[in-house]
């Protein structure tokens, strides 16, 4: 299992490889990578600036991560949320997922980023041609993660 | 009591304080928040009820009812949006 | 779009910075990678080889991404499968999805994953200490494709 | 007509044959497999009511009542077990 929280961007490629390396358990890899995009909320973004919590950031993805195990069958995590200032196209946040078979991968992978989204303390705040403002919270992601209470 | 009291994000801006150290005489949460709210102005606006904000105590998401243990660190702040 | 039938290895980091490549548009990459695993049924598995159909095998990934942008709004896909003899730890197959937003890109993915084993002309045949013998379909794997029909 | 006709993996194992071309009287894809079966043996064997094959025309899978076009590709395979 890793958790980072760091300014510096990471590399898919270089963590899922890191992930393989001498296993020849795992059967599957889900992964994702959320990018910075140059269009929020109908306003162009020149950048964005991520503020966290530290010590409660680690905690929180700590628990997900905790969560996601006692759920599914899983054989390793990696978890990596860049903060500070972000460019459009620049990726914010890494989660990876290696398990014997896809269904838990995939399923593992989708639940910690909808968790990630309503319980990590991360805030952005963007840069548009009106001037900065915080990015609201969306009720399509408490959607997102409630769906995983109802299951 | 006393109380760490933490901001962030939009709250931090808000309030123009990111941290206080906190005498304080109630046993929860909501008590807290009542507390802050009676200071008038950005407090009042921003903790009224039906805004939304989340609480931490000791780095965990809690509800209101939430009691206060001597020394907590409180954390009081918008909805997260990272990801 | 980008489909490949191929011995050689992929890399994963390599096709998802191809498909991220001089763009600020795209929010998430949802990507999955299958490995070929040590154990399978209860017994060792020593190396695989993969046949496929060629001519068919390219039509029925083209027609599965075909179906997954007319089900989604996404921005790039990349499916890979390698054919020829692998050993446990290889990748197998690649499947990455490009959209603005995860909960699109996430269900492309799976979909186009689920849809692959029971479409895509491919088949395993496996290694073992009792000699070889081909793997066969599984049940999981149609209930899985049937998942997208239901809803 | 005239039918070429592809077996994959295991069927191409069992029947010793990798691709035939076909003079074939009948209409249907389940015409061609009864066709086949009639060989007897391990035609009959595989091809069987029961067993699990699929037949794809022109390299589309289809249903066992799918009519066969002058000069078709057939491709006869196991259930497939990719990804």
């Amino acid at each position: 299992m890793k958790i980072l929280v760091q300014a510096d961007a990471f590399d898919l490629g270089t963590e899922v490889d890191a992930m393989r390396q001498g296993r020849t358990d795992i059967g599957a890899v889900a992964s994702f990578v959320g990018l910075a995009r140059d269009m929020n909320e109908g306003s162009g973004v020149a950048a964005m600036t991520l503020e966290h919590y530290p010590g409660m950031t680690e905690k929180a993805l700590a628990k997900l991560i905790d969560e996601a195990n006692a759920r599914w069958a899983l054989l390793d995590v990696t978890v990596i949320h860049r903060i500070g200032r972000l460019l459009p196209g620049d990726p914010i946040v890494l989660v990876a997922v290696a398990a014997s078979h896809r269904g838990e991968a995939f399923a593992a992978c989708e639940f910690i980023m909808d968790y990630l989204k309503t319980q990590a303390p991360f805030w952005k705040k963007e840069e548009t041609p009106q001037g900065e403002r915080w990015v609201e919270a969306r009720a399509s992601d408490d959607a997102a993660a409630a769906r995983w209470t109802d299951s | 009591m006393t109380l760490r009291v933490l901001y962030f994000a939009r709250l931090r801006e808000r309030f123009g304080l990111a941290e206080e150290s906190l005498a304080f005489a109630g046993a929860t949460a909501a008590d807290l928040v009542a507390a802050l709210q009676a200071r008038g102005g950005v407090w009042a606006e921003e903790l009224a009820a039906g805004r939304a904000f989340r609480v931490a105590v000791n780095q965990d998401i809690v509800a209101l009812d939430a009691a206060l243990p001597d020394h907590a660190e409180v954390a009081i702040f918008p909805p997260v949006t990272g990801g």
